[in-house]
């Protein structure tokens, strides 16, 4: 159990250290929501109702960003064959690890997912029911990531890879995220089903994912 | 039955054998399911004429999930035991599948056209068939990225078992979200919902589609272990020239 | 030098270690670089790996490992690969924004093996004044030290080792030769793949050929 | 003039050798375009307001993907060091570069665009203008986007820092290209404006960029 | 070997190579690596740098090549650095997924080196076989050998080489001593980092020691 712990200690450090920890992502999804209203144009009802459903995409996007050196750093400078050989059992490390630096990068989104709901005009109530399906949805989306990211760790080009591999495995987390949001904003009372299967698909995916992502470590050592 | 195929030569006997019977029968059944949609049925009393595009439509998005199934079978016999063949298999279905998958895209939103007004839709149904042709392109990216052959076949297999879950979404996308889409007609648990003079020619060309795509897969199959093959001869012809060289005392 | 030696701390001990490779044979592509190859080491042996580029060194030492899947034949370990190996490979398996320190603490927590271990291997191997510097500021030598560093405080007792001299200078050498030489005595084994000449004491070669 | 070209057959070789080509960012770019509605909902008005915007910000991300193997690829393996002693200078050469790998990878993004913008309702019209204005812009991305790159080179998670750097430098160019999808859309004179101005920001790039990336090579070279 | 060494073919004549080094002083982070340095070589002159990790060999070479500014001092070169130098560092600058040949042909035809020059180099370095091998497919010493082909190509007067013969088996070491002699034999200037021992004749020998 130290060792689970120490893993993820050490990969939230070493996102902070290197690459600023969670003010890359931050910045990142600030920058996106910025700049899509300037793409979109600000004809305010269009705004209001693409505003959790963008918002959501733009986590999704934030999280694809970063997943490339999740798994590819470690392929390039050895670590990788390290882990395979742990004690406590890759898909345990697996687990740890991509936590670990999922969580210590992207903690700011759901607050900013708040502000950033005001901003488009969604009322109150629907940015904070946004907010709290973006916390829920964000340990499934960093762990699908990092599958994806383990199996393309070390490709050339592997940032477009992993977008590829992902994208279609978050769909159903980003359905009910961004629903969640929406259905907030419509008033409707499915608002709470949507955050409910959010969570599901999160618990689901720390209970599954680990073999996964272990599976694809395996596949990429030989 | 897993290690009996294992043997190259024997898998290359069935093969040859089994290549034009699928073609023969390919041809037939696609003949007498094209004469039965036009000819066959009758037109719908509600859809008019263009009821017809049904009989292209459905078979391709049924084959599009269907060989998604198989891929995803073949990756897991492959990861389970290792069998070379089972890894051909998966490589060679994956294009065919994500063809069909195209195929039922364009016919789905032909149809859309005349029935509901509009040539796309984001509706569940059709927006998750989008998304399993990403899933069939993201496993050909991937496998093409990495340069190891064994990498590739490993990594691949556990891509292509993980995006299973997207079948599920194909299939229950329509109940799970109310949709445009018809809801399942066909494949049902409590029968089918269709009319019989609409079921056969469905039936003949859905059979003649599963015949197409095993031929292609068998005849892929086979041509890529045929290239392997001269392959390794032609290896060995230029290690042996090599070695040839080396005794002469030129290199080492 | 071996003042430091003597200086390294009880560490727990080794767990027993032997390995027995019964008829490998390996390919690459669809080369095959080693056929039939059997071996047997026992506590304290220690085997050095040497052939001309591209024979398959690398290739053998990931196949032990567990990494390569044989074509062929078997690798036995007592016990399991993930309890019983410490690998270096090509590369060091260093972050260039950890320091030593936070590295090498890390790899001994994980591997339960007292952090009071670290600071005399350190000086075994002459960076402990580096402790505290990121691994990316130091020199191609110190990064290899530090690694070699990694893998003795696995407390694993089968270390596979790539080329673990190449970058450094003799006087690295001569401190490797009594890292190799520690380990052994405490029952561990050592199979190293190099092009460098290392006089560990009573090691076997295994000279890999090229391909015909 | 020899090397230019041999530079630019080089890195479109790469390209295609190493990530597939184009497939890469055609691939992703699709999926962008996929998931955003089911993020939005499928509400028509909103989704053919909300296109072209969408679908010019969908090909900034998909540029910004592969900006990080740009540079840092060369980085790594050495190749960066080569490059600053190569006899035609660095400038000439990281233009060269730029666009070889740019081209060769993101040609078919204004035949998806237009396909795109067909799926989301947006007229015929005003769907060629969407593309025609991707095409334009693609020069001036791609550049920026190896400025980006080189400045960011070889530091861990620079593809978050890239989005940093390269994002704001882009929102010019993203503003004219999408605002002459949504001008065709909106049946109004503009567009063609926006599509000439698109034009120009993309040679600017042509002219001023590549002095940009040599030194930012320069400065990563130390 | 020397039958290999007298296929190569006759290339473009090299530029009149020479360097030299006043009063160079050079630091990493605030440690004082190099102090007032002076250094002349000619042309057929070869030098080998040498010394303990972590001394600033690889340091010493970057500021030759002008990556590196120096606190103190010059480097004057015959030419510009950019038409003189042929550099090979730690990393060996190849692409993992491009053939030998796409890359040497890349190379040769970047310096104007005409094409046929190539297959007598590999064939030099006993690497003529894997020409249409990705390097991503080739061993460690294989790879280095690509690289040294690639310096060769280059047709530049003055090699700065860091830690060539690393990973080069003891064949491959003779085959690099024949390729530094053929081009010293041109009029060429070779640097090189190393801790191998490098029999070229009459180099010099330039000991770095560890800083205070
Ligand atoms: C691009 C758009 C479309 C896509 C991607 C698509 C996809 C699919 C899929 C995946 C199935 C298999 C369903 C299953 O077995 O559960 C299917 C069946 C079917 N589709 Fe579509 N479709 C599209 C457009 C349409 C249109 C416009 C119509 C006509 C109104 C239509 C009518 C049907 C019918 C009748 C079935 C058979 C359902 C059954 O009996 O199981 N589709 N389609
Ligand atoms: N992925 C691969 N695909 C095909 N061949 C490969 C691959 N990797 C290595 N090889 C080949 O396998 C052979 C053995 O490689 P290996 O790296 O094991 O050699 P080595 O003995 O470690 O050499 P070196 O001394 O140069 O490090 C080489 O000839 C190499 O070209
Ligand atoms: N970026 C840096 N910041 C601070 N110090 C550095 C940096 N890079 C290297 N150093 C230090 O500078 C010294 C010289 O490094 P350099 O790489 O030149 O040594 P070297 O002689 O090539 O050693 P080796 O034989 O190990 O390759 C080392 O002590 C190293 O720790
Ligand atoms: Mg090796
Ligand atoms: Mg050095």
């Amino acid at each position: 159990m130290s060792g689970l712990a120490s893993v993820f200690a050490r990969e939230a450090r070493l996102a902070w250290s290197g690459g600023g920890g969670p003010a890359g992502p931050a910045a990142f999804f600030l920058a996106a929501i910025t700049l899509a209203p300037l793409a979109i144009g600000p004809a305010p009802e269009v705004l209001a109702a693409a505003g959790p459903g963008l918002m959501g995409f733009a986590a999704l996007l934030s999280v694809l960003q970063s997943a490339e050196r999740l798994y590819g750093d470690d392929f390039a400078d050895g670590t990788l064959d390290l882990y395979a050989l742990t004690p406590m059992g890759l898909p345990l490390l697996c687990l740890a690890k991509t936590l670990g630096q999922g969580l210590a990068t992207l903690w700011p989104l759901p607050a900013i997912a708040l502000a950033g709901g005001l901003m488009y005009g969604v009322p109150v109530q629907a940015s904070l029911m946004l907010a709290a399906a973006l916390l829920a949805a964000i340990p499934a989306l960093v762990l699908l990531a990092g599958f994806a990211g383990a199996l393309a760790a070390g490709v050339r080009r592997s940032g477009l890879l992993i977008a590829l591999i992902a994208a279609p495995l978050m769909v159903p987390v980003l359905i009910f995220a961004a629903g969640a949001g929406r259905s907030g904003f419509e008033g409707d009372e499915r608002a709470l089903a949507n955050l409910g299967l959010t969570a599901a698909l999160s618990l689901g995916a720390i209970a599954l994912t680990p073999f996964g992502i272990a599976a694809a470590v395996r596949s990429r050592l030989g | 039955m897993l290690s009996y195929f294992s043997n190259p030569q024997r898998f290359d006997g069935l093969a040859r054998r089994a290549i034009p019977v699928l073609g023969v029968l390919t041809v037939l059944l696609l003949a007498a399911g094209v004469w039965l949609s036009f000819f066959g049925s009758p037109p719908d009393y509600q859809q008019g004429e263009t009821v017809r595009i049904m009989y292209v439509h459905v078979p391709a998005a049924y084959m599009a999930m269907a060989l998604y199934a198989a891929l995803a079978g073949a990756s897991f016999v492959f990861f389970v035991w290792r069998h070379a063949l089972a890894d051909a298999a998966a490589e060679v279905i994956a294009p065919i599948g994500a063809v069909f998958t195209v195929l039922a895209l364009v016919t789905g939103s032909l149809w859309g056209k005349p029935m509901w007004g509009t040539w796309w839709e984001w509706d569940a149904r059709m927006t998750s068939v989008l998304v399993l042709l990403l899933v069939y392109l993201g496993y050909m990216a991937l496998r093409a990225a990495l340069e190891d052959a064994q990498q590739a076949a490993r990594a691949g297999a556990v891509l292509a078992m993980a995006g299973v879950i997207n079948l599920v979404i194909v299939k229950f996308s329509v109940e799970w979200w109310s949709s445009l889409h018809q809801p399942a007609s066909v494949i049902r648990f409590d029968g089918p919902t269709i009319h019989a003079s609409q079921l056969w020619p469905l039936a003949v060309m859905a059979l003649g589609y599963t015949m197409l795509a095993a031929w292609l897969v068998f005849y892929r199959l086979r041509s890529r272990a045929l290239i392997q093959r001269a392959r390794q001869t032609e290896r060995r012809k230029l290690q042996a020239a090599r070695q040839a060289q080396s005794t002469e005392g030129g290199l080492t | 030098m071996t003042t430091a030696l003597a200086d390294l701390p009880a560490m727990p001990a080794l767990l027993p270690a032997a390995l027995d490779v019964a008829g490998l044979s390996l390919s690459r592509g669809e080369v095959r670089l080693i056929a039939d190859l059997d071996l047997a080491l026992a506590p304290g042996d220690a085997l050095l790996l040497t052939g001309p580029n591209g024979t398959g060194k690398t290739t053998l030492l990931r196949a032990l490992a567990g990494f390569v899947r044989p074509d062929r034949g078997a690798v036995t370990h007592e016990g399991e690969p993930a309890d019983t190996i410490g690998w270096l490979g090509h590369a060091d398996g260093l972050k260039p924004n950890e320091t030593l320190r936070q590295a090498l603490r890390f790899w001994a927590g994980l591997h339960g093996t007292p952090r009071h271990a670290i600071l005399p291997l350190l000086r075994l191997l002459a960076i402990d004044a580096l402790i505290d510097r990121p691994a990316g500021h130091l020199s191609r030598g110190q990064q290899r030290r530090a690694a070699l560093a990694r893998v003795a405080l696995t407390g694993r007792p089968l270390w596979l080792l790539d080329e673990p001299a190449g970058p450094l200078d003799g006087a690295g050498r001569e401190r490797l030769a009594d890292l190799v030489g520690w380990h052994r005595g405490r029952g561990g084994i050592v199979i190293a793949a190099t092009h460098q000449v290392l006089d560990w004491p009573g090691a076997k070669t295994l000279a890999l050929r090229a391909a015909a």
